[in-house]
Formats: structure tokens, sequence, C-alpha cells
């Protein structure tokens, strides 16, 4: 099961860097959605004993990460006219290597890291602190309202990455309540990211900067 | 079951109060569950009951106080929401009141629930219950806070899980699956062997993704937006509650490393947080021309304070303590007066506003007198909590830090000082009303009855609240005085 | 010891009593000046038993507030600071019944409420035995006072001035709250402890720096006496009277009750204290010299007086120190017996005078004039207090500053070397302050009282005075005269708490030494009365003829052609003017025919000037600066949050993930 | 309470007069002219008192009240001055600062006198003396100071008593500049020339006599009388620190005044006439040296 493992972390891995690479917001909507997808997949992979808590573990994030939370977005930004990233502070390449540098960085943390006993997927840490700071570093380089939620979204779905090395420990309730917010949480944004559409007619997050001393 | 029962009922309340069709009947469901938790609450003051809920939750002094204060401020918000419906139609229409008890069961279940996990739910629950409060799709001000808000709570919470799952692993790593993880009792039995480094990196995320939800500096700046976009009502609950819920939650981090012995590498983050804090506060709070951002950064200034007693240990986390109580007090009436001056001079603008003491009497009064509480002046309650906090320092052999303390609070007043006389103080404002106008029962007695218990604890402690006070900072390396 | 609770709280009463009766002023007003006058009538008792008794009354209860108690301790030496408080807080409480000064909502209640609740909040702070209670009351009586200051808070400068004391005090009380935490510190406990613990030097430094902030203030020693004058002016007569008269004297209890508790008296502590006090009556009486507000003129005077009994503080110390009892229980004792002598003069000019502005609707000197002829009474004991003020022999400061004079001599004549110097220059400097102090209220009342009208009242004014308005003035002015006759009993009765100040000082050296003024006094009024007589009868022979003052031939425009208040301080402004460093806008007269000419004059406060608006501007601009930073964007919100955390990771980490 | 003390204290009342006329007399002697006869002053003394009172209509009763201020004063003054050189009449334990102040209380009831009648050149004479006295004084208790420091006694009775002939050999120094400083003080209090200029007829000049210039009769008789036996009083200071008497027989002691004081008139005289008047604001800087001067006295005795 390892390689296979190995290989949905390196598919998230690339997703995020899709994302990175990727101005168009409707398609970042889609490499989340498949990025949730591969997210599924991974307590199967994840090498824990295949009971109730994996299988509705499963269910539940393919039908939020990979169902509903794109919808939301993608509805969120029906009255967009432009969709695409305008003047990101650093453009895809310097994304990129922003990128680049947060996975060397995680790698490297991962490894000195002392690990729990029966870890079944070694990329899970790495990979999980890789997005979360990729996550990062969408959330403070781009300046559209909803590519800002996308990247709150790779930063939930790391530390989601991460909170599966503990999946037979974390109660099931837990797991679901997380869901469960992380839902709510991305509705109320989406709400949010179409009002703002409606009142400032763009999606430039730049604008909403009278609140001040 | 008890304590069950106390999250519970404002959920289910929050769920009926939505179904309910009449809008006359909400207010009567928002105050009845208010009163109801707040009996229930009292009940379990009274009886301390241990583990229940299949022991995920349970009650202890350090909860039993965020509890106490929460129950009590919500329910002089949950009155004055009732004379605050009367005149505006409430932000998030029909699921006003529901939000209002969602955040209260959210808030209750942070309060009690031992599991870290649960902890969490309930800190983001919070933020999501609240955040529709503040939004006014109407106002860009409010849809620009709300979003502030939003992103970067959503941000810090997030940090914060993976605090919590860091804590798991080190629970994991050292001591191997015996015994639930993330549940406090058997992580704070297993302290000692918990693993060092995991333990450090889940405190930092704890106290970072926390803190941002309580305030502290520099992850603060979504609260000034949110408290001063925020109808008064919530910015009371905001910041006389929800701030002192993120601070238990981070307290409960304290709480494990101060078990397993690691308290030398906590405190010094905790004092530099704190005082990081004050200095924003005070740095905005100079030359602030809206009061409610004024009193916003008040409660940064507060937040800061309480981190840095926990920090110094000892007598002065009895202090912190005894100063959350105090403030989440003081600060939900100031807000609450606050409503009453917008609703009658209709702006923020501190300059605008003059001769509340000709013009509104009572409020007036009360806000002269909440700037005094809140500057820990005596016999207001916050006075021993200072006190108690500045003589650990002292004795800690830490006087620079009381002094830097004592000159900070002392920039602090003299800001607030200036906005609230010149709001009080002046010649009635020539208006169309005579002054001084009749004021509203329903809008008055809440700020008021939380004012004279702040007194009432200033002038004296009851024991029991001052044992729970020592009981629960022993629990983070704290001593009573 | 039961009396003064009983006073205590009949002062809470009335503090509370007078909301039952909102709607009526006037019964408000009889309920507030009644418990005032009641609880001080208890109390005076109380302080006068406690005064002669040897040993203190104490008291202590348990009070549910972490490191607190409710102890109360009444010895000599609180009582000798609780005698004066009751006697003119009664005085000021029936001076604040004509003058209908509470304009605003709670009425004239409302005023007497803060009124009483300062003087219980006074009384607390002289009989607190624990530091908790003793920063409480403390706090409450600045609240009280800030409360009755801004009792006409529809003018601006009110506000202002109520502002400025209020942040004044506040920072004082930090001090304050910083030394009560060292000192709890260092004996373990919280309650007030009469032996002194040893410190280290600089602890005794910081200590002493602590307390001269905290205690200065509200004794108005220089430089920290900038919010009087402002306060002063803006407050109530009777209000000022009160504040002015007492409660800068509770700076002066703090002093004399903590500064022993540094351990044995050092002489930096004292040369610091004669220095301040000296360099602050000097400067002060000068100010005062220069005000044109009446009230600011008083505020000043009393500065040169907090001055005064600072440097007489200081001396006692210094006496203390070099092993002088001589110097030591004259300096003491001088200190005591200035502090009465000034409350009860002040009270009563700043009631007379505020009795004067408030008909004249003004306090500016220079449009003051002929006054006295409208109100002689009033006039008449005002022109009293200015000459006890004045410390001329026959009055009661006489008799003070002879003391302070006395022990500047004593102490020349037994010290050595840089001691005795000071000593000398403190005599040269209290020289030059007491001629400075009888120009100033020869101004005063000069200007303001005698010669005609500058500008005419206004109409219905000066009707004649309230009974309520004399009486008191009356017997603040008896009490002048009475010291001045009598000073060795009053002597005799601070003697218990000068035995406290000073172990081992013999106060019958002090009660002998002043007998003789008393007659002094008695033979000079004898004299006087004896010469006026004679001249009566020699006067009295035919009718004496009333004509206009001879003015060189022209006799137009008597008012405006007088001697202003200005002119008369010329000479002096003059000779100090780089002192002083007056703003001087002269215009004309030019030509053979000029137009119009104007001088105007303005002297600042160089502690103002120099010292606080930099301080203060500098802090505020470096916060500036700091509020600058703020860039109201999610993205850089979100950045400080990352800033944060790698910060605090790298902080804690770099050591760890290096290690393999 | 000796004979010799009240002795001294009944011929100072009496030739109290005498003074300012004797310095008058100088004065004219040295400018070549007759001048008045020496007992002018006893025979104006008398007319004034013999003359009915006129009254400004401004003034008050404290213009009434100060002419017998500042004569009881200046007599009280006077019993504490240790005139036979051995003890005052009511001396005591720091007399001195009482002495000073006694004059003081005459000074400001002049000034409020003055004030009192609302004119502008009284006015100008109250402000002058007030303003002047803001130096005079700090030099005169600096005096008070050198002389207790040489003497080592706090009393007029003791620094002019006995102890100040034994201080004569200790301390000469000291008690010279003393003595020169105090006569400056001299020259200002009893506002004779430089300072002030008696003989002028020019109001904007005056010092003392603007300041009284609305009394008449009986008052201004008493003013002049007190004004005249302040001069003694300081003439006898300014003796006594010259001429330490204690040791002498009674009766020599109290005879010696009388030369002493004349000699201080004639003095004073011959300054007047020698020095021109100074300009106002120049007073107070000669005021300062006299302080100065009394300074170095002290510092010479600071060890």
């Amino acid at each position: 099961m390892d390689r296979f493992g190995d290989v949905v972390l390196l598919l998230v891995l690339m997703t995020n860097f899709a994302v990175l690479v990727t101005g168009r917001l409707s398609a970042c909507i889609r490499i989340m959605t498949a990025q949730g997808v591969l997210l599924a997949m991974l307590p199967l992979a994840s090498g824990a004993r295949f009971g109730v808590h994996i299988a509705v573990l499963t269910a539940g994030t393919l039908a939020i990460k990979a169902g509903v939370l794109p919808r939301i977005l993608r509805w969120a930004i029906r009255e967009a006219p432009v969709r695409r990233e305008l003047a990101p502070s650093i453009g895809p390449i310097g994304g990129v290597l922003l990128g680049l540098a947060a996975v060397g960085l995680a790698f490297g943390v991962a490894t000195r890291l002392p690990h729990a006993a029966g870890l079944a997927v070694e990329g899970l840490v790495p990979v999980s602190l890789a997005s979360l700071m990729m996550g990062f570093v969408v959330l403070t380089t781009r300046q559209k309202a909803l590519s800002l939620v996308i990247g709150y979204l790779m930063l939930e779905n790391g530390i989601y990455v991460f909170g599966l090395t503990l999946a037979g420990d974390i109660p099931l309730l837990v797991e679901l309540g997380v869901l469960l917010d992380v839902f709510v949480g991305v509705f109320i944004m989406g709400l949010v990211v179409f009002q703002i559409q409606r009142e400032l007619e763009s999606q430039d997050s730049r604008r909403l900067t009278e609140l001040r001393d | 079951m008890l304590l069950l029962a106390i999250v519970l009922v404002p959920a289910l309340g929050a769920v009926a109060a939505y179904l309910d069709q009449a809008p006359a009947r909400r207010a009567a469901w928002l105050v009845g569950c208010a009163a109801l938790h707040l009996a229930l609450t009292a009940v379990a003051w009274r009886l301390a009951p241990a583990a229940g809920a299949m022991g995920w939750l349970a009650f202890d002094p350090l909860g039993g106080l965020v509890l106490g204060a929460v129950s009590i401020v919500f329910v002089a918000v949950a009155c004055y929401a009732v004379g605050y419906l009367r005149r505006e139609d409430p932000r998030g229409g029909r699921a006003f009141v529901s939000c209002l008890l969602a955040f209260l069961a959210s808030a209750s279940l942070v309060a009690l629930t031992r599991h870290f996990g649960l902890l969490w739910v309930g800190m983001e629950a919070t933020t999501l219950a609240t955040a529709p409060l503040i939004y006014d799709p109407s106002d860009r001000h409010s849809l620009e806070a709300v979003w502030k808000y939003l992103m970067i709570c959503s941000v810090g919470i997030a940090l914060a899980l993976l605090g919590t799952f860091f804590l798991a692993t080190a629970h994991l790593t050292a001591v191997g699956p015996h015994g639930a993880p993330l549940m406090l009792p058997d992580l704070l039995a297993r302290a000692d062997a918990l693993h060092p480094a995991w333990l450090r990196a889940a405190f930092v995320f704890l106290l970072i993704g926390f803190g941002t939800k309580m305030g502290l500096a520099p992850m603060h700046t979504w609260l000034p937006d949110a408290h001063g976009e925020a109808p008064s009502p919530i910015s009371a609950l905001l910041s006389g509650a929800l701030l002192n819920v993120a601070f238990l939650a981070v307290l409960r981090g304290c709480q494990v490393v101060h078990a397993a012995g690691q308290d030398g590498f906590a405190r010094p983050l905790l004092i530099g947080f704190g005082l990081l804090s004050m200095l924003v506060a005070a740095a905005f709070l100079l030359g602030q021309e809206n009061y409610k951002r004024m009193l916003a950064y008040s409660s940064i200034e507060q937040m800061g304070i309480l981190a840095v007693g926990v920090g110094l240990s000892g007598v002065a986390t009895f202090g912190a303590l005894l100063q959350m109580v105090g403030a989440s007090l003081t600060k939900a009436s100031l807000f609450l007066v606050a409503g009453n001056v917008l609703i009658v001079y209709g702006t923020k603008r501190t300059r605008e506003v003059s001769g509340l003491l000709r013009a509104m009497p009572v409020s007036g009064a009360l806000l002269v007198t909440g700037l005094f509480a809140i500057s820990a002046a005596p016999p207001f309650a916050l006075f021993p909590g200072e006190l108690a906090l500045l003589a650990g320092a002292v004795r800690g052999g830490r006087t620079w830090i009381a002094v830097v303390m004592i000159l900070l609070q002392a920039t602090v007043f003299m800001a607030m000082g200036a906005a609230v006389l010149g709001m009080a103080l002046g010649p009635a404002p020539a208006g169309p009303r005579p002054a001084p106008i009749r004021e509203d029962r329903w809008l008055v007695l809440p700020p008021l009855g939380l004012l004279l218990l702040v007194l009432l604890l200033g002038l004296g402690l009851p024991p029991a609240l001052r044992g729970a006070l020592a009981a629960a900072a022993a629990t983070v390396g704290g001593g009573a005085p | 010891m039961s009396l003064i609770l009983a006073a205590v709280a009949v002062w809470l009463l009335g503090a509370v009593g007078w909301a039952l009766a909102r709607r009526r002023r006037d019964l408000a007003a009889a309920i507030g000046a009644g418990a005032a006058v009641v609880g001080a009538a208890l109390g005076a008792c109380a302080a006068g038993s406690a005064l002669s008794g040897r040993e203190a009354q104490v008291l202590s209860a348990a009070w549910p507030v972490p490191f607190a108690g409710l102890g109360l301790r009444l010895d000599a030496l609180a009582a000798a600071f609780l005698l004066p408080l009751c006697l003119i807080g009664a005085l000021c409480a029936i001076l604040a019944v004509p003058t209908r000064h509470h304009a605003d909502g709670g009425g004239a209640g409302a005023g007497f409420a803060a009124f009483n609740a300062l003087l219980a909040s006074m009384a607390t702070v002289v009989l607190a035995a624990n530091l908790v209670l003793l920063l409480a009351a403390w706090e409450v009586m600045t609240f009280a006072s800030y409360a009755l200051v801004v009792t006409d808070h529809d003018s601006r400068a009110v506000r202002e001035a109520g502002y400025q004391y209020l942040i004044f005090s506040q920072l004082a009380a930090g001090a304050l709250l910083l030394l009560f935490l060292v000192l709890a510190a260092a004996t373990g406990t919280w309650e007030l402890a009469a032996v002194p613990v040893a410190h280290a030097r600089t602890a005794v430094a910081g200590l002493f720096v602590l307390m001269v902030i905290g205690f200065g203030t509200k004794a108005a020693v220089v430089p920290f006496h900038v919010w009087l004058p402002a306060a002063h002016a803006a407050a109530p007569a009777h209000v000022s009277a009160l504040m002015s008269g007492v409660m800068i004297t509770m700076g002066f209890y703090g002093l004399a009750r903590f500064l022993p508790l540094l351990g044995p008296p050092s002489p930096g502590v004292a040369f610091t204290l004669i220095g301040l006090g000296a360099a602050g009556a000097l400067g002060a009486v000068l100010l005062a010299l220069l005000q044109r507000d009446v009230k600011r003129v008083l505020a000043y005077s009393t500065v040169e007086n907090a001055g005064l009994i600072t440097l007489a503080m200081g001396a006692g110390l210094l006496g203390q120190w070099a092993g002088a009892p001589e110097l030591a229980v004259l300096g003491w004792s001088a200190a005591l017996f200035h502090i009465w002598s000034h409350s009860l003069a002040k009270s009563l000019l700043f009631g007379g005078v505020g009795a004067f502005a408030h008909e004249a609707r003004s306090r500016d000197l220079e449009g003051w004039g002929g006054l006295l002829a409208r109100w002689p009474v009033v006039g008449g004991l005002t022109v009293v207090g200015a000459l006890a003020i004045a410390a001329v022999p026959g009055l009661s400061g006489f008799v003070g500053e002879w003391l302070i004079f006395r022990a500047l001599f004593a102490g020349a004549l037994v010290l050595h070397g840089v001691a005795r110097a000071a000593m000398v220059v403190g005599i040269a400097v209290l020289a030059m302050t007491a001629a400075v102090t009888l120009a100033g209220q020869a101004r005063l009342i000069g200007i303001g009282l005698l010669g005609t009208p500058r500008r005419e009242p206004p109409a219905g004014a000066f009707r004649p005075p309230a009974r309520a308005t004399t009486a008191p003035l009356a017997a603040l002015a008896g009490s002048c005269l009475l010291i001045a006759w009598f000073p060795a009993p009053l002597v005799a009765a601070l003697a218990g708490a000068l035995a406290t100040l000073v172990p081992g000082g013999a106060p019958t050296l002090v009660v002998d030494a002043v007998r003789p003024l008393g007659s002094l006094a008695l033979v000079l009024t004898g004299v006087v009365a004896l010469v006026a007589v004679l001249r009566g009868a020699l006067a009295g022979r035919g009718v004496p003829r009333a004509t206009e003052t001879w003015g060189c031939g022209y006799a137009g425009a008597p008012g405006r052609t007088q001697y202003s208040a200005s002119s008369l301080a010329e000479p002096v402004r003059q000779a100090f003017a780089p002192l002083l460093r007056t703003r001087v806008e002269r215009l004309g007269p030019v030509g053979y025919w000029p137009a119009e000419a104007s001088w105007r004059s303005r002297t600042l406060d160089r502690t103002v000037t120099g010292v606080y608006r930099p301080a203060f501007g500098g802090v505020s601009a470096l916060l500036q600066r700091l509020r600058d930073l703020q860039e109201p964007r999610v993205t850089t919100y979100l950045r400080y949050v990352v800033l944060a955390l790698l910060v605090v990771l790298a902080l804690l980490f770099l050591p760890i993930v290096v290690r393999p | 309470m000796t004979a010799s003390a009240i002795g001294a204290l009944a011929l100072i009342l009496v030739v109290a007069p005498l003074l300012p006329a004797l310095a008058g007399r100088t004065v004219a002697f040295l400018t070549g002219r007759r001048g008045a006869p020496l007992l002018q002053p006893y025979r104006d003394l008398a007319k004034l008192l013999g003359k009915g009172a006129v009254y400004s209509r401004t003034t008050t009763g404290v213009f009434r009240l100060a002419p017998a201020v500042v004569l009881g004063a200046a007599l009280v003054a006077a019993g504490l001055l240790p005139l036979d050189g051995r003890r005052g009449l009511a001396g005591f334990g720091g007399d001195m600062i009482a002495f000073a102040g006694l004059l003081a209380l005459g000074r400001l009831l002049l000034a409020l006198a003055g004030l009192d009648t609302g004119s502008s050149f009284e006015g100008m004479g109250a402000s002058r003396e007030l303003g002047f006295a803001t130096f005079s004084e700090p030099a005169l208790f600096l005096v008070l100071g050198a002389l207790a420091l040489a003497t080592g006694e706090s009393s007029l009775g003791g620094m002019l008593g006995a102890p100040l002939a034994r201080a004569w050999a200790r301390a000469p120094a000291t008690l010279a500049m003393v003595g020169v400083s105090l006569g400056i003080v001299l020259l200002a209090e009893a506002s004779r020339g430089p300072v002030d200029d008696p003989a002028t007829h020019l109001e904007l000049t005056m010092i003392h006599e603007v300041t009284i210039l609305d009394h008449g009769g009986p008052d201004l008789g008493i003013l002049l009388y007190g004004s005249a036996l302040k001069f003694a009083l300081f003439a006898a200071l300014l003796a006594g620190t010259f001429l330490p008497r204690a040791a002498w027989p009674a009766p020599l002691a109290v005879a010696a005044l009388l030369p002493a004081l004349a000699l201080v008139a004639i003095l004073v005289g011959v300054i007047e006439s020698a020095m021109a008047r100074l300009r106002l604001v120049q007073v107070p800087h000669l005021l300062t040296g006299a302080a100065a001067l009394a300074a170095l006295g002290v510092v010479l005795r600071v060890r």
C-alpha cells in the first residue's frame, strides 16, 4: 500500500503547485476538487485498519472536500466576470519557487522530527507541512477574495493530511466535527465572497481597506 | 448529565428559536435559555460534578470560571437584546437569536470539554456562530470586518488544530497508544513522559492559533474591526465572553505544558506576547477617534495583561484570572453603554459625542464608572486583580515588568480618559430631544447590573470564588495570595 | 476609635443620602452639608482625644480582598492631620451652601456627595494601617476631588484642568502602587510597617524617588505641582479651599509617614527635599506674583508654601542625620506648624477671594479694584487671610515661617561644611521668598480689593453676604489670630506627633521657643491699638474732609489710570527676567500723536514648557510612528500571523532542528 | 528689662527725628547751603499732629490703619534691638527674625495704604518699595546669618552683645563685610540716597515720599516719625555692630549711642552728597552687591 499512498501524496503536492501557478479562479476550484478526491483516498492508503471509522471518514471527506466545497466556491463567484488573479504580489514563477522552498523546508524538518511508532506512510508529515506552507504562500500573496479562500483550503487540507497520521487515535466524532466546521466555515466565506463581489463588483480584497485607525 | 444539559440547552434553544415563526417569541427564547443556562451553571458551581457525558465533559475550576463569566455576560446581553431588537432589525435576520444561542452552546462546550479535539471544534464553532451576527450585507464596513474576522481567525484556528494534532503526536510518540490522546486527564497523567519537542511545537501552534482568537498582538488585527463594526450587544459578547473562551483554550495548553514541567519556554512567550499586545493597544488607543474601536483596543490590552499574568506565574496568575472575570463583565457593560450612545447620537466618532452626563445621565455615569473600573481603579474587582498581578511580578524579582505595565496602563488611561471624559462631560448637545432623555430600562439595567457585580466583587471576594481562583491558578502553576 | 468610625460612616451616608432628596435641591444640600458638619464634629472629637493620647488606637478587621485588611490606626501623627481636616472640612461645607454652584444633573446633592466622599477618603488615608486600604482611599480621594473640580464642566477650561489633574494624579498613583508593592515585597506584609526595613542604597534612592513622585504630586512639591494651578482655578471656591487647605496636606502626611520607613535619614534625601523645597518656594512665589487670575495667584502661593514645608522637612531630616536634635525637632515642628497655619489661612483666603470672584463674575485681577468698600466684612476677613499668608508678625503665618528660619539658623550654627552652607543659602532664599510673598499679597489685596473699580461689577452683585459665607470665614480668621497669639499650646499639642517623627527629640524645646512669639503678637496688637487710638484722638478733632485723591492736578478716569497688577509686579519681574522668560508684546506708542499703545506680558510655568510638554510630546510621537505601520489588508494581517509563527518557531527550534 | 535698656529705648525714641535732619544738614553743608535747622523735624511733627485730617473718598479703613501699624511695628522692633549693647528690652531667641518681620509688616501696610488711594503715583511708590525689599531682605538676613556664625549666637542680644567683642577678635573680616553690607541695606530701608531721594520734588523719582503722598495731618506726622525711627533703628544696628559696648558701664554704653547715631547720620549725608542717585533698575544690583558681601562674610565662617 505504501507505494499507492506515496503516489497519492505526490499528486496532492502536484495539485498544490498547480494552484500556485494557475491564476484562473475556476481552474483553481477544479484543482481543489481533485485534491479533495485525493485526500478522500488517503485514509485507505494510510494503512490504518479498515473499518467503520475509515469508511465514514473517506465518505465524509469525499462528500465535503470534493463535492460541496467546490460547489460553494463556484457559486460564490458566479457573478464575477473577471476570474483571473490580478497582479499577485509575486508572479507564478515566484510562487513556484516559494513552493519548492516550502517543500524543501518541510522535508528537512519532517525527517528530523521524531515520529510516532508505526507511522504507515512516511510522506504524510512532510507533505502536510508542505501544503500548509504553500497554503500560506497563497494566503499572503494573492489578492482576490476567492484565492484566499482557496489558500485557506490548502492549509486546511495540509492539516487534514497530518491528522491522518493519527487516524486511529482521534475519535470519529472529533474528525467529523472538524469536517463540519470546515464546511460551515467555507460556506460562510463563500457567502461573504459572493457579497464582496456584489458590493465591489470585483474580487479585489485590496479594496477592503477602509477600517483603520 | 447536568454538564451535557449546559451545552445542549442553548443548542436546542437555537434550533427551536430558528423554527419558531413568531419573531416576537424569539426574544423570549433568548432570555429563557440564557436564564436557564445561568441557573444550570450556578447548580454546576454548587455541585461541581465530576466527569459526565462519557468523560468528555467535566467541570473544573478553570472552566467553571470562564463558564460563569460567559453565562453572566450572556444573560446581560440577552436582556439588552430585548430592548435592542425593539429599535434595530437584527443582523442575520431570523438567525440572530439562533446564532447567539449557538455561540453560547459552543462557548459552554469549550469551557467544559476535556478533549482538545472538541475544544478546537467548539472554538471554531464560536467563530462561525458569531460571524453572521457581525455581518450586515448592506454595510460595506461590516462586510470588510467580517471578511477579515473570518479569514484571520479561521487561519489561526487551523494552526491551533495542527497544534492539537502535534499534542496527540507528542503523546503517541513518547507514550505510545496507551490511553486516549488529547484527553486532558490522560495528558496530565503522562505529562512528564510527553515528547518535549512535539509538546513545544504543539504549544507554539496552540498559542499562536488560539492567541489569534484571543486578540494577542500581532495576531489581533481582526479584533478592532470586528468589535467596532458589530452591533453593540455582539461586541459586548465578543469581548466579554469570546475572548475569555479563547484565553481558556490557551490556558489548557499551559496546563499540559506546566504538568510536563516545560514552563521554562512557555512563560517568556506569554510575557512577550502580552507586553507586545499592551504596547500595541496603548499606541492605537492614543488618539483613537472611534469609541467602539477604543473599547476593542482596550480589550486587547486586557488580554495582554492576562497573558503576562499567566506568564509570571505565582500570585500573578491568580491576579490574572481575577482580572479576567472582572474585565469580561466590565468590558461587556461598556460595550452595551456604547451601544446606547450610538443609538442616541448616531455616530461612533468620539469627537462628535459630548454632554452625555447631561443628555443621558445613567448611560453617561455608567460610561465614566466603567472607565475607572476597566483601568483597575479601586474599589472595583480589577483592582485587587492587578494588585496581585503586579505583586507577583515584584515578588518574582521582575520589577521591570511591573514598571512597564504601570507605565503602559497609565498611557492607556490617558487615552481612554481623554475620550470617555470628553464624551461624558460638557454641555448637552443642542438636539431635537430635550436633555435629559428617558432611557429604556432594558438598555440601561443590564450594564448597570454588570458594573454593580464588578463593584461588589471588588468590595469583597466571596470565599468560594476565591478558592476557585486559587485552584484554577494552581492548575497552570499559579499560587494564591 | 468608634468616634472616627462614626464620622466616616456619617460622611459615607452623606455621600449617598442626597439621592433621597434628588428632586429638592435645598433639602439635598442640607443633608449633604449637615452630614459633612456632623461627621467633622465627630472626627474632630476623635482627633482631639488622640492628639493628647500617648499610644495609638488600633482597629483591624478582615476584608475579603486579596492582601487587603480593614486596618485603622489613629495615632498622634494621624490626629495632627485629622484635626485640621475636620475643622476646615466642616467650614468649607458651610461655605458651599450659599454658592449654588452645582448646576448639573445631580443637583446640589451630587456636589455634596463628592464632597463627603472626599472627606471620608481623606480621613481613611490618614487612618489606614494597611497599604491596600491606603491606596484605595487615596484613589477615591483623587476621583472625588476630580468630580468636584469639574463641577462646572460646561466650560472647556474646567474640563481640561480636570483632565490634567486626573492624569497627574494617576501617574502619581502608579508611583505609589509601585512603592507599596516593593515595600510589601520587602516586609512580606501589606500592613503599614512601623519599623523600617533595611534596603540597599540604590533601593532607598528608588523608593525615595517613588515617594516624592507619589506623595509629592498631591502635595504640590515642585516639579510635580503643574496640575494644581489650573485645577484650583477651575474648582468652585469652597472646593479649592478644601483642596488647597487640606488635600495637599495628605501628601505631606504620606511623606511624614513613609520617609522614616527608608531607614536612618540619609543626607541625600534631606538635601533633595531642601533643594526641591527652596527652589519650588522661590519659583512658585515669583509665578504667583505674575498671575492675573486671582485663584491662580492663590494656587501658586499654595505651591510656594508646599515648598516651605518640604524645606522644613528636609531640615528636620538633616538634623536627624547629623545628630542635631535641636535642628531635627525645630525642622519637623516647623513643618507641622506651617501645615496647620497654611491650611487655615489658605482656606480662608480661597473662601474670601472665591466669594469676591463669584460676585464679580470675573477672576481677572486687572479688572478688580475697590471691592473692599462693597463688601467690608468679607473683605476685612480676606485681608486677614492675606496678612497671614504674607507671614507678617501678629498672624499665624509668621510663626510657621519663624520656626523654619529658626531651624535654619540653628542648623547653620550646629552643622558644618556643605550642610552649614546649605542652611545659610536656605536662609537667603527663604528671606527672598518672604519678601516676594509680601509683594504678592500686597498686589492681590491692594490691586484687587483697594483703590477704585477698574471694571464695574455686574448689576445686582455684592448684595449683603450670607451668614453662611461670613461665619466660616470669621471662624478661620479667628483661628489665624488665635494661633498667632497662643502658639505654644498648639506646639505642645503637636508634641505627640513630633515624638513619633523625631524619636528622642525634646518638643518642650520648641514650646519654650515659640512662647515669646505669642507675647510679641499680643504686644504688637496692643501697641498698634494704642497708636491707633492716639491717632484717632488727634485726627478726630474737627470733622475730617473728604476729597479726591491728589492726582497731580489730573483727576480724570481714576479707575483706568490706577497702577495695574502687572505694573506693580514689574520691578521684580525685570529683576528676575532671565529666570522667568516672560513673553512681552508691546505696541507703540509711536510718533508725535500716538494712536494707541498696548502692553501684554505672559509668564509660563517653566516646568510645563520645559519638561512636561516635550516629554509627553515625545512619547506620543513615538507611538504615532508605531501607528503608522498599520496597513489594513487581510494579506498583510495574515503575514503578521505567519511572521509571529516563524519567529517563535525559530526562537525555539533552531537549536533542535539542526541537531542530528 | 533693665534700666539701661529702657533708657536707651527712650533716648532713641527721642532723637530719632534728628537723624534725617542731621543727614540733610550734612548734605546741605557739603553742597554749600545752610540747610534747615536741626530741630525742624520736631516743629514739623508738632504742626502735622495739630492739623486736621483730609481723606480721599476712595480710601478705606486700611488707609487709616496703616500709620498706626507702621509706627507700632517700628516701636516693637525698637524694643527687640539691644540698644544698650547688652540685650533688647524684649529680646528672645530668634528675635532677629521678628525684627525683620516687623519691618516687613510696616512695609506691607504702607504699600496697601498707597494702593488704597487708587492713585498711580502711590502705586508706583508701593511697587518700588516692595520690589527693592525683594533684594534688601535677603541681604539683611545674610547679614544676620553672618553675625550668627561669627558670634555663634541666634538672637540679637547675643549677636550684638558680649559675644560680638570676642567675635571681632576672631573674625574681623567677616564683621567688616557685614558692617558694609548692613550700611547699604540701611540706605535702602531708610530710603536714603543713592537709593531714594528724600529731597526731590518730582513724584516720578520718589519711592518712600510718593508712597505717602496722599497722607496728611497726624497720619503724615506718624508716618514721618515712623520712617525716622526705622532709620534710627538701622543706624543703631550698624553702630552696635561696629561698637560692641557690652563690656562698657551701662550709662556710658547708653550715652555712646548718641554720637554713634549722629556719626551714622553724617556718613549717610556724606554718601548722599557724594553719590548721584542710582537709576531705579540699578538699585537691585547695589543690594545684590550688599548680599554678596554678606555672603562672602558667611563663606569665611563655613567650616
